[in-house]
């Protein structure tokens, strides 16, 4: 595989703050990055990925290709969860097996935005309209996980089944903050356009690398902390963990190669597809599947399933990508 | 000084809203919230997700009337039951202002 | 194991200083202080104001002997008056060390 | 009334993303910034604005204009409190009366800091003289309305007014920490010129506009939450808090006209003596006049006078003065 | 409900781990921790250093029944020998869910 | 003395808005950065310093000097504590004195930094390994003043001393936040180099002076409140925490000379010796030397040591450094 495609990814400053905050928590450091500007920085960047996506929109108009990237997108975050719950419980609780198939379904912001960091650090261009893709592929597989967790029987189906909101779940799902604020900072990116990006370019577009830098150090401490509790999750689900991405990235990649997508675009879908949730979709199944246990489904896509994607899975895929689009 | 029940409550950041709803329901004559608490219990660990704001406790305390405490827990209780959590009762006299 | 009396107070954050330089005057052995706490009581929800901080409380708790109460409640109820707030007391056993 | 102008006012992305904040409300999102980080974004725009400000003094130096402005300024901030006094006691008692005409008295940096975006982005220039006015006009009222507070009998002739210090007023009212860190970057940056500005640009220039709008999506979600409040204000202080904005303004904008000040000056001032306060006020009232209802003056001047400012009457504005000017 | 023993105590921030962890040692069905808190006692003022953690404290509770109390309070009582604190003990009825 | 000097450091923003802080302190305004923006800040300034100095060593690379300079730090970030120890015994318990030792032992990463910022601003050029040096003189003094304490009988014998981990010393010492994100984002400099510094440039470049001046207005606070704390240290502590920084800088002066280093570097190795920390020492020697009083060696090097060595301090040895230099 090509090594300077591993180290280009690995030599981004990011990735290796995201080493160093992993390295911390196992030199038990004390080092520790304060909740809020936690907080803050995933916000500022929803906000500024929202927004160049809303200025590429802008400056790329909507054609055929972004119907069809969007109809794809939307597509795999419906399929994803249905097989990813079919092989879980083989295992699992129906709870346990459609909160887990709930995150894989959904994806992650920050490995998107990283693998986008990765292609501005190639040159390789990328669609504004992938930004509304991640956006509409948060919320479908949270419905989905939700809609099998009440067809099917579970252990408790009393007050536990019974105290729930629709209305509140698809709240959850399609307004809940990371949601709202990309979709609208697309808006109002797409809405200003050139003027609007001058405007903000020293914030989201300047301090950008530097910003992510800082919260992937944060990442990196939050997810070796979650490393502990691994030792329940057990090796079905560890694996899980790693196969299910694989499996998804190449599901995705086929998909993109078949639509003949654009390099950067493909390889922007192919990581969608293989990322899973840690913010959105436990916020949600907290709430709409009680009985689900958190540590199993937050370490899963946090501890094991983000790390793999950033360090093994970028390079991976964009290898795949040079090697099937020359 | 008036006796009054002294019923705190720790429980799951995200129910803390319905909590408090049915305490207005209720109609108690006030509560105090203390957002942020980590804990540890049945459930497990739960020192707060940075990221996303599950397995963060928060922490309630309220002042009520012999009389209402019954109703209160019955209340209580059903939350308790589904999302975890704790609800101590004690004897305290309330300084009237 | 000493009895001790336990008083816990809420009351508006801008208050806050007031009410613990009379603690301080009154000669209590200590006191701790949770500088952020929501709540609703009589003056309407205290959910915190975001920008000024104004409609915040905090909740402060001292352990004190019995004889220390009377003046302790004495110093505090005009605080309490004046902006709201509430007072508990109970009793505990401080655990000398 | 001139369209463009109503545009390059909302096309402002700090004006899109306050949508954004109260749509979050409205759609009732789990959006939220961190309480630590809105801190730190307002004291970053007193900071940023009294430096420019201070640079602003630093090049244009102190000539008789200046002297002018700032003199208006003050008288504007003690007559507004007075005849908001008279108004509001036809329908509020002395201390909700007072608290009230005190918070319209003083100024809301925010609007000010706002109209300056929408000046630089209409190339107008303006005086950095005008921070100084503006830290300025906080104050006074606050005194006034206090003074109204203890002249007039009240319900609460008992501890609730003996047990007050002016002393503790004064500084409340002159020192508290948003006029503090205005007045001294405004010196700062008197001080330090040139170089200083060099120094400070990327973070006190080039990230302006980026923070203004990430504080203004707050500000979107307060304001929103607050609208709430406002059932119990009833319809008499709804309409204060949009008709004495506008009265203000106009005499605002008589005196600017009468005394010639450029366009830019014209409508900072005018801004100015429209906007109210949310900040310095209510902390100082609250003390100060413990007896007024603070579910009253905040949600007014934030959920109402606020918005109606930067949405309606910036652009209201400008069009007067360019009429006037032309 | 059940009657139990209501522990609550506040140690320095730097030392809320050891006390934890004895916590667990000991088996205590749950704890619950509000991370800061400011406060005065025979030690001087510790409104929470800015800069290092250092001065800062954290409150703590735990319910227990009343068997379990007397091997806390031995545990407890050398942490707060070293680093200060104060630990007091009430009585609570626990409403099981 | 050079007065341009004393004015350009004076004339550095950062150095007027510690002012500032202070100010805010003595007029009892209320004035207050939110703890989180605190935290934050110090991180930032520690990795951008460290990611500095780390792209300074992949440019400069690691040649005789930078050894020789190493060296010289971590001799006399041993021999401060030794002497300070026996000067504070005269008249302090063996706890105390060990405490203080290891404080003024090590250093302070925010004098190093305004350092560099007045250097920048004189343009005076120096080496990235400045920063290494500065992270390797962190840790010794804590290191010595424990063995001080443990080695001298002390009124607490008992479980105080007993109850003691070398191990989590070590730790507490070597691999506290601030050393290891300082190390780390050196070594992350060192390894991306000039396509590091690129990405990062907006974030640890341009930002730095700004951010740097919020982070001391921050500081002057701080600093100002420690102040009331000091009625109780008495007059020996106080000549202590001035003349030993003198003391120190003068002896460093001489070694920078013998060896013969650049200006600029020292300048920072000057300013490393007569710098005491309040971050990292305090934290480890609460654990370490539990008998010890925090409330004497906090303010000591917080509200005069630091105060002194930014204000008077860096003009002085600068001022000696052209001197001899020339
Ligand atoms: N014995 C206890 N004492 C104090 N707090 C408790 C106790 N048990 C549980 N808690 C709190 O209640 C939360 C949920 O408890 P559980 O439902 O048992 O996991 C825990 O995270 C603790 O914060
Ligand atoms: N019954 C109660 N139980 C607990 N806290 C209360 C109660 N009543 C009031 N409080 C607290 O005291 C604050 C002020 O109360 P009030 O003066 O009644 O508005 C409220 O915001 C609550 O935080
Ligand atoms: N009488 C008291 N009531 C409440 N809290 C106390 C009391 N005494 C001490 N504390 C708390 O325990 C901490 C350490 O106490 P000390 O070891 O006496 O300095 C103080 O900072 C307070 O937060
Ligand atoms: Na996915
Ligand atoms: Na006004
Ligand atoms: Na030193």
């Amino acid at each position: 595989m090509n090594i300077d495609l591993i180290l280009s990814n690995f030599l981004n400053p990011p990735i290796l703050f995201f080493f160093l905050g992993m390295l911390a928590v196992f030199l038990r450091s004390d080092l520790e990055i304060p909740q809020p500007i936690a907080k803050f920085l995933s916000l500022y960047l929803l906000l500024a990925i929202g927004f160049k996506g809303g200025v590429g929109l802008y400056q790329g108009g909507v054609d055929h290709t972004v119907v069809v990237t969007i109809a794809l997108a939307m597509l795999m975050a419906s399929v994803v969860p249905l097989y990813s719950f079919f092989i879980l419980r083989w295992r699992l609780s129906v709870a346990d097996a459609a909160a887990i198939a709930a995150t894989y379904g959904s994806i992650s912001a920050v490995t998107f935005i990283t693998a986008t960091s990765l292609l501005v650090k190639l040159d390789i261009p990328y669609g504004g309209h992938m930004v509304a893709a991640m956006a509409l592929m948060e919320s479908p597989a949270i419905i989905i996980g939700v809609l099998f967790y009440r067809m099917f029987p579970t252990s408790d189906e009393g007050e536990g089944k019974s105290e729930f909101s629709w209305s509140e779940l698809l709240r959850d799902a399609f307004f809940n903050g990371s949601v709202l604020l990309l979709m609208g900072s697309l808006l109002i990116g797409a809405l200003t356009g050139e003027s609007g990006k001058q405007a903000l370019q020293p914030f989201t577009g300047d301090l950008f690398k530097g910003l992510l830098a800082f919260f992937l150090l944060d990442m990196g401490l939050v997810a070796a902390r979650r490393l502990r509790d691994l030792q329940k999750t057990g090796i079905f689900l560890v694996s899980f963990a790693i196969l299910i991405p694989l499996l998804n990235a190449m599901l995705a990649l086929g998909l993109a190669y078949w639509v003949g997508l654009p390099k950067g675009d493909a390889l922007l879908f192919v990581v969608l597809c293989a990322s899973a949730s840690y913010i959105a979709v436990p916020a949600a199944v907290r709430l709409a599947i009680p009985e689900a246990n958190p540590s199993l489904y937050i370490p899963m896509s946090l501890a094991i399933t983000f790390p793999f994607n950033i360090i093994v899975g970028l390079p991976l895929y964009l290898q795949a990508i040079n090697y099937l689009w020359r | 000084m008036r006796p009054v029940k002294r019923i705190e409550i720790v429980i799951d950041s995200l129910e803390l809203h319905k909590l408090l709803r049915s305490l207005e329901q209720l109609g108690v004559s006030g509560y105090t919230v203390i957002r942020d608490a980590a804990g540890t219990g049945d459930r497990g660990a739960r020192a707060g997700d940075q990221l996303s704001d599950v397995l963060k406790n928060s922490y309630v305390i309220t002042a009520c009337p012999e009389e209402q405490l019954k109703p209160l827990i019955d209340a209580i209780r059903p939350l308790l039951k589904r999302f975890g959590g704790i609800c101590l009762v004690s004897d305290a006299q309330w300084i009237v202002h």
